[in-house]
């Protein structure tokens, strides 16, 4: 149980802090958010600037031109940056962190030369196309359907949830390439392609969220026609290769993020007791149970690396599955109350949707949802980590007729 | 003791639930939306609406029928604005209400009429200025004196325009300064703390519509969307939440129409707390049924969760509710 | 929506007052609650003089003994005897309201001729046996089997849950007549009883509960012979007898409970008064808050009564099913948190296990299990209110083997 | 950094884990709260108990090996107090752990140290007096001072019994007037805050112990326990029941070590915190799991449940620990 950095770990982050002094002030502008051509532009030249300062692909492994970094040291990357105010991973999210870890680990020699330098260099931008409008949480239900016509798959179908579409240059696609059975799992019959964004019959279209940004799109796919050799791994094998990028994960995946949320729960609290509504002793308490959380969810993120360093350095492949789940449904809690409690200290500006506690308040809707809703949490620390029994499968018998009311 | 509704009021708010169905369907509701969306805010309350609730009654309820009104109480104008809620019609409904019969033109929603309550240190919210044509006004120091009416065009000349949240709720703010500044040119024949217990049961009953509105969307959602190969609503986790969105949703229905019928200071508060859970709860818990589904811009329930967000006109802080329930216990 | 009282019931209300404000001065004092016998005296002794001033069956039929009442003077009887702090029903409570209706509903003339009148003079006592160690919630799934031999039954099995079995005279007593067999509905073959407590092969053993008390017995019965005329309803229609019993339900279970909390709020909102706790903000909006749910509480049972009157009124047999559940949800936390807040105002003393606060947070623990968990009541409403779908049927899938801690 | 245990603290962990296995298990427990009850709560703790506890070095672990210790530190401590609190070993285990090396007798547990924090207005509890032999006194105006020591017997004389709602954890109440006259025979080389600060973390140790073990035996349950023909795990109801169990017992146990590893009085807040709504909460929802089953007295979860009800020593109200975390924020 040390708490304490190792002399390497503290020069580690000795170094960075100072190369973050030096570069920061040098960057330009952050562009407008609406401008996309703009914000890939700024990640992708923030994304160049890692790269030749030895950043970039941090926790990639050395053989992928990553540099190996421990999960501590990732810890470390993601904790000073956020602080610091650096710019966040952005257009190249989808590249750094599942596309190209999953072609370093399943593509072959040649998918791995294409592919993994330009991303590391913020010269190609990747998006995601795994979600469907119809399968929802049941992500393995998906059906965007490809059919091989000799050295291609012709992909028809649609995706939902694409970040980044609009500018990306390549996406990693999951199809069914063998048309689902019955009796056969639904997860078999899956691929996982390369899809350059380019290609005739891709179709992307904005798609508005509730809190009126048009971070994702929807994909329309019409008889795309993408090479056989942009696939990665075996034909109908494409679940468990995307399962692999999993084993890409080290915890640190909220490390940013909770750095910000402890920031932002400050600006509150001294916010709180500038206008008065920090003598609301409910107002403070609930100020000082968010203190604790986010304390803790901290500690928990730490836990949850040395957990996975630890596994790393014995076995290899570290799945901190547990830990995920147990962070995510604390966290997601903790921030949705977070900007409700921002919202009280605000009182007559709450509603003002220029605010960013207001902007932020409204996203946070979300992580009670996206990436396994906290049902679908629960329900895998209820069966993964508990091992309770899963529940009987079949159809549900029918009900009498539901109730009106009035 | 029969606490049940009386046909005829069942009768009332079948009306005006054909009303609604016929002239603020889904279609209209996006419309009204699209529309603020072009022009800021300014468009809301779609007049044609305002105009057609008038012809209803639905102002001029509670004004006796010599005077024009309908002569009926304030359980039936609860019953009629939790229709209204379960729609989500935009608009300074309850100070329209209010203003009937001591506003021209308000009874028969030719006037659009909202509420400034200046009783707590501001800033102070007015929602929907820009289409008012006169504001009730409140102030601090007039508790028990008679409320007092401004021209819109004054209020607004001292107000500082917001984005607001809810696309359908324009807002603006004022000062304490920019208030005393108001040239007042009438009074309502009320007191302002009457007028305050009735603002909260019609804000508590549009809350209430609202909850209600987010349990029947929750339900057929959950009763059509599979997942997993089955309907989702057939999960104990959708299930239990859905059932825990009508528990809310019934209390707060119980405590409006118990406070609307005896006009109770504590009932009232206490309908004000549980329509304010209920509204703001069931929300979230829908957008929790619909998952994905409901978080784009298209879905619905975006609305009911912003509207929930918005502060009811007259409202106090819940902690205000809760002190004064308390002291009722002594 | 009228919440006003008719003269008639207000009439009512005032011969009832005047009645208890003449009556209970004369009572003795009441017995020690360890005292059994005593208690019995106690309890049949009220009812002997309810008898006598009329108000015995208040809700039963007319043709059964009863009065008649409405729904609303039965809320009204209920509200002005909790009120003056009248004597509880007690060791009456399955004879007048459980087995004597049912028999009332669904007996022969002479089982109503033999039973009825006792129990409205409070001259014999009834126990339950529903409740078995391993049905839990899934009560249809009892297996105490009775034998038919001749003219009587021969019952062997175990029941728990029973109150007052230490000085009952009858047991309203489920049993299962024909055995399960694959694929028959499990409330299929399950009969009703009166069997004699002091028939031989009945054995009472106090049960103890987490609350230290010894209100409920477990009752194991080793071949008990029990005539068959004294099974009310068909052999194997036991279920559907039982529920009949509902239908007696007009929405006043709770009455004066309810009004009980609120009695108990107003002293823990004074105790707190007195100590200084008041002067926590946290404490007094908690107190304000229970003000509130305690007051819809109160106004719900109203709805419901009123439903069921009309119900009564205009078709016959009313089951608020929905109301009920509704209210148990909402009020088996409200009474949670009421004790919660009661041991926060104690403070100091909250540990006091001598304190009646502290007793009632002990046994309000059970409110959210007995009669149905919070889990069953969120089923009920989810399906029979709401019209969501069942779950499927059949048995669940194995898991992984669990994670173990440390 | 390497946030997990040691090999030598799981072994440590497992040692103390196996002697509570051969020396209080179940029956050992259900003994102890069946004398408890038939000696009025004067037979806890079990001294063969506590002897055994002291010869493992649980009350010395702190104490340097040359003063006959085991010279381990507080995360240490707290591995071991989750052990007990798991185990619901009873007695007062901070108080004599902390009086090791200073009250004789404490560290090889053949006295028994009770704790007595008069720092806040009483009236104030004390745990465990009957059997006690000394009690560590920390009075109001001594906040910096050091501790004092008195004899059992000259607490007793002042104080006045309560009828524990915990069979396993006995109580007396004194005001601030008995404590004032109270006879101090001997002071501990400890600051008061220091030493409230180490209660805190092994405080919240037992608790989180406690939680932890209603998760366990609320799974074992619900994989057990048939109903409506299939395991009652299987259920998501009682799933998700079981997993925010789970949830509520890691972050209650990731806070702890944290706050034992750095031993900043913010992160010992947090933990205290964190630990009493685990052990709280999982105690009642571990009760729901066992629905009828649990409510009996011969279940065990009531235990938990009662223990949980039990303030802690040195505790303060959590209001308190949360307005200090306030401020920490500023």
């Amino acid at each position: 149980m040390d708490l304490a950095y190792t002399d390497e770990e503290e020069e580690f982050r000795a170094r960075l802090r100072a190369w973050l002094g030096k570069v920061l002030p040098t960057l330009p502008p952050p562009p407008d958010p609406r401008d996309w051509p703009g914000r890939r532009a700024y990640d992708t030249g923030w994304q160049r600037l890692l790269y030749e300062a030895g950043y970039a692909g941090l926790h990639w492994p050395e053989d992928a031109g990553g540099r190996g970094a421990t999960p501590t040291q990732h810890l470390i990357y993601l904790e000073e940056t956020e602080r610091a105010g650096a710019p966040y991973v952005g257009a190249n999210f989808v590249g750094l962190l599942h596309a190209g870890p999953t072609i370093a680990a399943e593509g072959t020699e040649r998918q791995r030369r294409r592919w993994l330098p330009p991303i590391l260099r913020g010269e190609e931008v990747w998006c995601q196309g795994f979600s469907e409008p119809d399968a929802g949480s049941d992500l393995a239900s998906l059906r965007t359907r490809a059919v091989r016509d000799g050295d291609t798959y012709v992909v028809t179908g649609s995706k939902i949830w694409t970040s980044h579409a609009e500018v990306a240059d390549w996406c990693e696609l999951l199809v069914r390439t063998t048309p689902r059975a019955d009796g056969t799992p639904k997860h078999h019959g899956i691929s996982w392609l390369a899809m350059p964004m380019d290609a005739p019959g891709v179709r992307v279209r904005p798609l508005r969220t509730l809190a009126g940004s048009t971070e994702f799109a929807e994909m329309f796919l019409d008889e795309v026609r993408v090479p056989v050799g942009n696939r990665v791994g075996a034909q109908d094998d494409g679940w468990r290769v995307t399962m692999v990028t999993l084993s890409f994960e080290r915890g640190t995946a909220f490390v940013g993020e909770v750095v910000a949320c402890r920031r932002t729960l400050g600006e509150v609290a001294r916010a709180a007791r500038a206008n008065g509504t920090w003598d609301d002793p409910a107002v403070r308490r609930t100020l000082g149970r968010l203190a604790a959380e986010f304390s803790v969810l901290w500690r928990l993120t730490q836990w949850n690396v040395s957990a996975s360093q630890h596994a790393l350095r014995t076995g290899g492949s570290a799945v901190p599955g547990t830990g995920a789940s147990v962070f995510k449904l604390r966290y997601s809690q903790a921030r949705q109350l977070l900007y409700d409690t921002a919202a009280t200290v605000l009182g007559p500006h709450a509603p003002d949707g220029d605010h960013p506690w207001t902007a932020e308040r409204l996203s946070s809707l979300s992580y009670t949802i996206a990436a396994g809703t906290s049902q679908i949490q629960r329900n895998i620390v209820a069966e993964r980590v508990l091992g309770l029994p899963k529940e009987p499968r079949g159809l549900p018998e029918r009900s009498a007729p539901p109730w009106t009311s009035g | 003791m029969d606490f049940r509704l009386t046909d005829d009021q069942r009768a009332l708010v079948g009306a005006l639930r054909d009303l609604l169905a016929a002239r603020f369907d889904r279609t209209a509701l996006r419309a009204a939306v699209d529309a603020a969306e072009a022009e800021g805010g300014t468009a809301t309350p779609p007049r044609d609406i305002w105009r057609a609730l008038g012809e209803t009654g639905f102002f001029g309820l509670r004004l006796p029928e010599a005077d024009g009104g309908v002569g009926l109480g304030l359980p039936e104008a609860a019953l009629l604005f939790e229709e209204a809620g379960s729609a989500l019609v935009p608009g300074p409904l309850t100070a329209t209400h209010l203003a009937a019969g001591a506003v021209p033109g308000a009874a028969t929603g030719e006037a659009v009429v909202t509420l400034l309550d200046a009783r707590v240190a501001g800033p102070h919210s007015v929602a929907h200025l820009d289409a008012a044509d006169a504001v009730l006004v409140l102030t601090a120091d007039r508790e028990t004196a008679e409320v007092t009416v401004a021209e819109a065009s004054a209020v607004r000349r001292r107000a500082e325009p917001l984005r607001s949240v809810d696309p359908l709720t324009p807002l603006h703010l004022l000062t304490m300064a920019d208030i005393s500044e108001i040239t007042l040119n009438g009074t309502v024949p009320a007191r302002a703390v009457a007028l305050r217990r009735e603002a909260a049961v019609l804000e508590a009953a549009q809350r209430v519509g609202s909850a209600g509105r987010m349990v029947r969307m929750a339900v057929q959602h959950a009763r059509e969307r599979e997942q997993f190969g089955r309907p989702i609503g057939s999960f104990q986790a959708v299930k239990h939440l859905c059932a825990e969105m009508l528990v809310r949703a019934e209390l707060a229905r119980t405590a409006l129409y118990a406070a609307a019928v005896t006009a109770d200071p504590y009932e009232t508060a206490a309908a004000r707390l549980l329509a304010d859970e209920a509204a703001t709860r069931n929300a979230r818990d829908c957008l929790q049924v619909f998952g994905g589904m409901g978080f784009t811009w298209e879905a619905d329930v975006q609305l009911h969760i912003k509207r929930s967000w918005i502060p009811s006109v007259c409202g106090q802080e819940s902690a205000a509710d809760e002190d004064m329930l308390a002291e009722w216990l002594l």
